[in-house]
């Protein structure tokens, strides 16, 4: 099958996974939605094993190039052309959210997340708005894999791990919760980090002379440090933190220290739906 | 006149970088009730919540009883004897009504007390005694409203601060509520600072009142004194010439803009 | 005749490399050689790959402090995967692209490695020692790859062949976690069966995460089974045997592979693990802590790092004194070609951990011995070798 | 025939029967109002109109449609747009995106014309700004377009409720204590927009309300309920003087 | 016989996760805040006291080592409530969620760093002796986790319904404002409920120790323990209790009678099926909203 093809359809595919799953979790909201996903997450695992046939089981399926109007894009032959693949598809997926966003659709999710009982009120329908927005997001994660099959060449059953999922949320807080802004900027720094943190650590190991000795797990320690400080200091994340700036600037000389200093708020129980 | 219990000073607060209230002073003395008017935004709840302890104050003192308690923690505050009863929906939820009511005696530590308070309110409010078993979030607008005035009464409180108690009350309960305040003044000499939409209630029960705006106390006096204001009559009473249709949208300036 | 073929293409081989002499091999300098590693640092064997790791740099800081492999001192880089896929990636694309790494060594987990096959094939970089005993680490092309021992498919099998001639057991049966390291294993138990000439019985299925083996081992028992593979996590490994003793399964043998040979196993204490075996490709450091290889290789350890070694820092340690050999024999003249013809001359006996390595052009895994253990006394030793 | 019939409906919770054997009727181009003491099933006459919940018996009709075949999504459909007595606003949105919802019910477009934001969709979105910037002027709410909700006072909130269920462009507005926690003054506000709803927009409406002087002002004829049955049925002054009113709800002053 | 058996042990075992779960639901309903890292919290409390206990470390005499490492447990809850958990007062749950999620790896790292990668197993006097009776065996370890679960539970419970700072706790979950009007030291009440976690977390860590053997990962079992909340109905103590011997009964079974390649994957399909036929939990803690 060609890749333009394949591609559109892999989305579909997992968009029509993500009704299936939506279906069981209408009901559901915050922690209980949480664990239900971690649970099938944990299931997928086995199910891909259970269905080798189609995926390959352990030992997993294998991805080489892809042709495109004759154009061959394969991640290691052809870097340049996977970055425009990639890109391309990025640039799509965010103007289409952005689109959505401004439409009835995007604005009935934000109903519902606020006020299930009032978008009730409004002729929204609960159900099936949560259940296209379990689609569309499964359908753009069914692209994020194929591009990611692309690139790693090779995935098995190990390869999607809970542990990435985790580390999407975390890219999420890092950047700004709830802002197209904050995705992209907390991806940026949650892909380089690694990079970053390894080449750090050479240098600073040469710098006392001695060789690279690794530390387990120091790399998700400061990963979990580096969190715990944005939730502390910079809860609306990197974003939150720009906005900040632009407001400084924008109303420079009459900026207030505190004026993002938040008066002392208070909880009220999530008990009650 | 006796010397203010509750005496507050050029008090700030902000939510943010808005200001919220803008150096308001007012002194309540012992066995008064103050009544608070203003419309919605004025910064009458925030200058309780301020009080309470549950918002810091950016300037200003509060004095309660000859000590400064502005920026304690609430928790102290109620300790000294202020209670702040708020609106009715700030129940505990998932409580029945007699543990709400326990609650309420959080601070205190006499059990025969606290089983007297709790048929002194069951006394006032009948209902809450039917459902002294069910969780208070399954009680309707008016009877939450109750529990959160009972539940105030039960801390035993050497003054209350009370945030709009008729709020989603029938007329009739109205009555009953401002004659169960009336009595608690009377039969206990309780002080009280009220926040009320229904100016006609609180100025009559009232000593004394204070009028609030955008963050500023605009006017103060007697309530008797400010019950015959025209200014208070056209804007908080409602005493209003029932008018033409076509002047109905015709405002009068308030004098104090 | 494939002898004849063999030498032919070696002679293409080597006036190809001629012909392109000045071409520059990435990672070597003259004063540097650069040897990559995608290793789990974080993830859940992260007890393999740091003292693997650990092992490793006590060599190389020691050859380097020595001045090196003919005047190149060796930079050894290790990303962690945290046994990811995408993070694996990550590490292999910045060995290859920033780093320039000459030849990897431990890399660690299947899938990662068989990833990063597709990076390092077309670049002919050496993949050495792989921290993975799956039988795909010689996989085609297998020009650039070399593994030190034999893998968990013939751990398996020879175990079970023992157990089966040692106590004349005949119902095989497998516990295991259903990943590459479990198939591998169940696999190679169904082949030991085959050869022993007795039957499998059963199969059970685990997670990670779960503790209580008491509901598999009465099924097991129901089976009827005499021998019990099992690939699983070390922590489970002891609990199942712990559990097999408390309901009195002492007609069962349990059989390890090398991923159980570990010296915490022998050590529970209370003597829970007694009787335990593991096949392995190697021998336990502290059961020999006497012999004079293991002894020393304790000694300098302890001196390097302040800390005892563990199974997986022996193995650390050899793989890397296997790289120095291989660069010592490779020549001045580094290159990938000179390289791979010097790992496949190397042919020597290694005390340490207990094995004869032999390379050859058609023979890319150094030791093909199984060893066969039980635990005794809080200690491994050895009863079979295969 | 009346725009909303209620026959006979009975809701029991438990034990506890919350409206019982209740029957009324609102015709078309009137304001109704319901009042009663605290807990007597006016807000639950509301819930059952929106569908949240289901009668144990009895019949609900609107517009000559059964509304109880329906779902709580659907009632808008049908016209019929609410408020909440304890302001269900969508507190993380602007003004503007809350009455933006209030549209919804009048949405043509689909997913994927949203999308890729098509002729249609755009056209879309500017008539649903258009009828929005109306509601938007008639209840003055120029100053808060942009602002979050969150941050709202509670009067401004209650307006933009009514907004919202105006956006709908409802036959039938349902307006749950729209004058409680209001100032005298925003009272009498409230009193002349009601007043224009029913007569400029040519919209029903159905209030539950305590405040006797906003009941008596606007209203054409008034339920009196208690323990969620009726008590009277009639005028304003006629409800307001009945004894049993007086006795269970109004008390003596009034 | 067999199935006895099974029983005894898996709800042995599910007196584990109900523990852990326990924890879970200690903050859950003394905040509403749920603290994902206390799977990794009960492997601390493990290491703490293996650290104390084991020979090759400090040796001390267990019993000596119990109320130290308890103690260094609890006065770890109350610190991390007191220096970081304080600062999110009123903030979104979401934040507490994530902020534990990223305390779970600084915690995961740090014990890899003080003992190693390696699983451990504590020395403890009850190591190696077990309970028959019939033909059932029980070990020693099984017999005192399934006996102090009970009692804690039960202690717990009491004290949530029958105690005023135990009121004062779950009225502090349903409404912040609400207990400070009362007079109720809202954060002190908090910090007290992270220290009784760690405690909870400590004991958790020590029995699971002794049952069987740890090492800085064991704490992931911490999602299982949060499954198990979950199916007991999030907020009730006796609900996580008999969520934790569910999936702890179910899985020994599963492993017996259900096919290999489908049997490990029990325990999750159960959570599924609770969670789609009783959307919150066996013991439901959520009322629906009058509007």
């Amino acid at each position: 099958m060609p890749f333009l093809v394949a591609f559109p359809l892999a989305g579909i595919l997992t968009g029509i996974a993500g009704v299936t799953v939506a279906i069981p979790a209408l009901r559901l909201h915050g922690i209980y939605l949480a664990i239900f996903t971690l649970a099938l997450s944990i299931l997928m695992d086995d199910l891909i094993v259970l269905a080798e046939p189609i995926t390959g089981g352990v030992a997993g399926k294998y991805m080489g190039g892809v042709e495109i109007f004759g154009h061959l894009v394969d991640r290691w032959g052809t870097p340049e052309q996977f970055f425009w693949l990639v890109l391309a598809v990025t640039v799509l997926v965010t103007l289409g959210y952005i689109n959505l966003l401004r439409t009835p659709l995007g604005r009935s999710f934000i109903a519902v997340r606020d006020s299930e009982v009032s978008a009730q009120a409004m002729g929204i329908d609960i159900a099936r708005t949560k259940t296209v927005s379990f689609a569309l997001s499964c359908a753009v994660t069914g692209w994020a894999g194929a591009l990611m099959g692309l690139y790693a060449g090779a995935f098995n059953n190990e390869s999607f791990s809970v542990v990435i999922s985790i580390q999407l949320l975390m890219m999420i807080v890092i950047g700004g919760l709830g802002s197209i802004h904050g995705a992209f900027l907390g991806a940026i720094i949650i892909g380089f980090l690694p990079q970053f943190l390894s080449i750090a650590k050479e240098n600073v190991g040469a710098l006392f002379g001695g060789s690279t000795v690794a530390i387990p797990g120091l790399e998700f320690g400061i990963f979990g440090m580096i969190l715990i400080g944005f939730i502390l200091f910079e809860p609306m994340g990197i974003y939150g933190r720009w906005l900040k700036i632009r407001t400084w600037f924008e109303l420079f000389p009459f900026y207030r220290k505190d004026m993002f200093k938040r008066q002392k708020s208070y909880l009220k129980t999530e008990r009650l739906r | 006149m006796s010397a203010p219990i509750l005496s507050i000073r050029n008090i700030e607060s902000f939510y943010g970088p808005i200001m919220a209230i803008r150096g308001v002073s007012l002194d309540v003395r012992p066995g008064q009730i103050v009544s608070i008017l203003g419309a919605n935004g004025a910064g009458k709840t925030t200058l309780m919540k301020t009080v309470s302890g549950v918002m810091d104050p950016e300037k200003g003192t509060i004095t309660f009883d000859g000590e400064e308690i502005q920026g304690l923690e609430p928790h102290k505050i109620v300790q000294k004897g202020i209670v702040h009863v708020p609106e009715g929906r700030e129940v505990f939820p998932l409580l029945t009504v007699n543990e709400n009511l326990s609650l309420g005696a959080y601070t205190l530590h006499d059990k025969a007390q606290i089983e007297r308070d709790r048929e002194m309110v069951f006394s006032y409010f009948p209902v809450l005694k039917e459902r002294r078993n069910q969780e208070a979030g399954t009680l309707s607008g008016g009877q939450q409203q109750m529990l959160a005035i009972g539940r105030g009464l039960m801390a035993n409180p050497r003054i209350m601060l009370l945030d709009e108690p008729s709020l989603g009350l029938s007329p009739l309960l109205v009555q009953e509520i401002f004659g169960i305040l009336r009595r608690l003044n009377d039969e206990q000499n309780m002080t009280m600072m009220l926040v009320e939409q229904n100016a006609n209630a609180a100025l009559e029960l009232a000593d004394h009142g204070y009028v609030m705006e955008v963050g500023r106390i605009v006017m103060d006096g007697p309530a008797d004194v400010l019950m015959r204001s025209e200014d208070i009559q056209n804007f908080y009473l409602g005493v209003q010439e029932e008018g033409a249709r076509e002047n109905r949208r015709w405002k009068r300036k308030k004098t104090w803009r | 005749m494939t002898k004849a073929i063999r030498r032919l293409a070696a002679a293409t081989a080597l006036s190809a490399l001629a012909s392109m002499g000045w071409a520059e091999t990435q990672g070597v300098t003259d004063d540097e050689i650069v040897i990559g590693s995608v290793n789990d640092l974080s993830g859940i064997f992260a007890a393999v790959g740091v003292p693997a790791t650990k092992g490793a740099n006590v060599v190389f800081d020691r050859v380097n402090a020595n001045g090196g492999v003919h005047g190149r001192k060796i930079r050894y880089v290790v990303e962690d995967n945290g046994y990811q896929m995408p993070r694996a990636m990550q590490g292999y694309n910045k060995l290859l692209n920033r780093d320039k790494v000459f030849a990897m060594l431990q890399s660690l987990g299947t899938p990662m490695n068989l990833a990063g096959f597709k990076l390092l094939d077309p670049k002919g970089i050496p993949n050495v020692a792989p921290l993975s005993a799956a039988r795909q680490m010689l996989q085609e092309p297998m020009k650039n790859k070399f593994t030190s021992f034999s893998s968990y498919y013939d751990q398996a099998r020879v175990g079970v062949k023992y157990l089966a001639q040692e106590f004349g057991g005949d119902k095989v049966c497998t516990m295991y976690l259903p990943t590459d390291f479990g198939k591998e294993i169940l696999e190679g138990s169904h082949e030991g069966a085959k050869e022993a000439g007795i039957s499998f019985a059963a199969e059970t299925t685990h997670k990670p995460d779960e503790t209580d083996f008491v509901g598999s081992l009465s099924k097991l028992k129901e089976e009827g089974c005499d021998i019990v593979t099992m690939a699983l996590g070390v922590r489970q490994v002891i609990t199942v045997v712990g559990t097999a003793k408390k309901m009195g399964l002492d007609d069962m043998k349990f059989l390890g592979t090398s991923a159980s040979f570990l010296t915490v196993v022998a050590q529970v204490p209370g003597g829970v693990t007694d009787g335990f075996y593991a096949a392995a490709s190697w021998q336990d450091l502290w059961a020999r802590a006497d012999e004079p290889a293991p002894k020393a290789f304790i000694e300098e350890y302890k001196a390097a790092t302040g800390e005892d070694p563990v199974g997986f820092s022996m193995l650390g340690y050899a793989a890397a004194e296997m790289m120095v050999k291989a660069l010592e024999a490779a020549g001045p003249d580094l290159t990938h070609e000179s390289f791979i013809a010097a790992m496949e001359s190397l042919d020597y006996q290694d005390d340490l951990v207990g094995n004869h390595m032999t390379f050859g052009p058609d023979d890319h895994q150094g030791a093909d011995t199984v060893y066969v253990n039980v635990v005794e006394n809080g200690a491994w030793k050895k009863v079979h070798e295969e | 025939m009346s725009l909303l019939e209620f026959e006979n409906v009975t809701l029991k919770f438990g034990g506890l029967t919350a409206v019982n054997d209740l029957s009324f009727s609102v015709e078309e181009g009137e304001v109704f109002a319901i009042v009663g003491p605290n807990g007597a099933g006016k807000s639950t006459v509301f819930n059952l109109i929106s569908r949240f919940y289901d009668p144990f018996a009895g019949q609900i009709r609107f517009d000559g449609h059964d509304l109880l075949q329906v779902k709580p999504s659907g009632v808008a459909a049908y016209g019929v747009a609410r408020t909440f007595q304890n302001i269900e606003l969508f507190e993380h949105a602007t003004v503007l995106q809350n009455l933006l919802v209030g549209r919804h019910r009048h949405r043509r477009t689909n997913l994927l014309s949203e999308v890729f934001f098509t002729r249609s969709a755009r056209r879309q979105e500017l008539e649903n700004r258009e009828k929005v910037e109306e509601i938007i002027d008639f209840l003055d709410l120029q100053a808060y377009r942009d602002k979050m909700i969150a941050g709202l006072p509670y009067g401004v909130r209650k307006v933009v409720e009514v907004a919202r269920a105006l956006a709908t462009d409802p036959k039938l507005l349902l307006l749950d204590e729209p004058a409680s926690g209001l100032s005298v003054e925003e009272t009498t506000d409230m009193r002349w927009w009601i007043d224009d709803i029913r007569r400029q927009m040519g919209i029903t409406v159905l209030m539950v309300e305590h405040d006797m002087g906003l009941v008596s002002g606007v209203s054409d004829r008034v339920l009196a309920m208690a323990d969620g049955a009726k008590l009277a049925l009639g005028t304003p002054a006629q409800v307001q003087s009945h004894p049993a009113v007086v006795e269970a709800y109004l008390g003596k002053a009034s | 016989m067999d199935n006895a058996q099974l029983l005894i042990s898996g709800l042995a075992n599910g007196c584990v996760y109900g523990l852990i779960a326990l924890g879970f639901v200690l903050i859950y309903k003394a905040t509403e805040a749920v603290n994902f890292a206390q799977g990794d919290f009960m492997m601390l409390g493990a290491f703490v006291t293996i650290g104390l206990t084991n020979t090759e470390y400090m040796g001390l005499p267990f019993w000596l080592a119990l109320p130290i490492s308890l103690g260094i447990m609890g006065a770890l809850g109350y610190l991390l409530d007191r220096l970081i958990i304080r600062r999110l007062f009123g903030e979104s749950q979401t934040a507490v969620v994530i902020l534990t999620i990223a305390l779970g790896f600084v915690i995961r790292f740090v014990a890899g760093l003080i003992w190693g990668h390696e699983p451990q197993t504590l020395e403890n006097p009850l190591a190696g002796k077990e309970v028959r009776f019939g033909g059932l065996v029980l070990g020693m370890e099984d017999v005192a986790v399934i006996v102090v679960t009970v009692l804690l539970t039960w202690g717990l419970y009491v004290f949530f319904s029958k105690t005023k700072l135990g009121l004062a706790m779950q009225g502090a979950s349903q409404n912040q404002l609400a207990a400070y009007y009362m007079g109720v030291p809202v954060k002190r009440v908090q910090g007290f409920i992270w220290g009784l976690a760690g405690v909870v977390a400590g004991i958790a860590g020590i029995l699971f120790a002794a049952k069987g053997s740890v090492d800085p990962t064991t704490g992931l079992l911490g999602i299982k323990a949060f499954a198990a909340a979950v199916i007991g109905g999030f907020g009730s103590l006796p609900g996580a209790l008999a969520g934790g011997l569910i999936v702890g009964v179910i899985e020994p079974f599963a492993s017996r009678y259900i096919a290999a390649g489908y049997s490990q994957i029990a325990p999750y399909a159960l959570l599924l099926a609770v969670l789609i036929f009783r959307p919150h939990g066996l013991f439901s803690q959520v009322r629906v909203k009058k509007v």
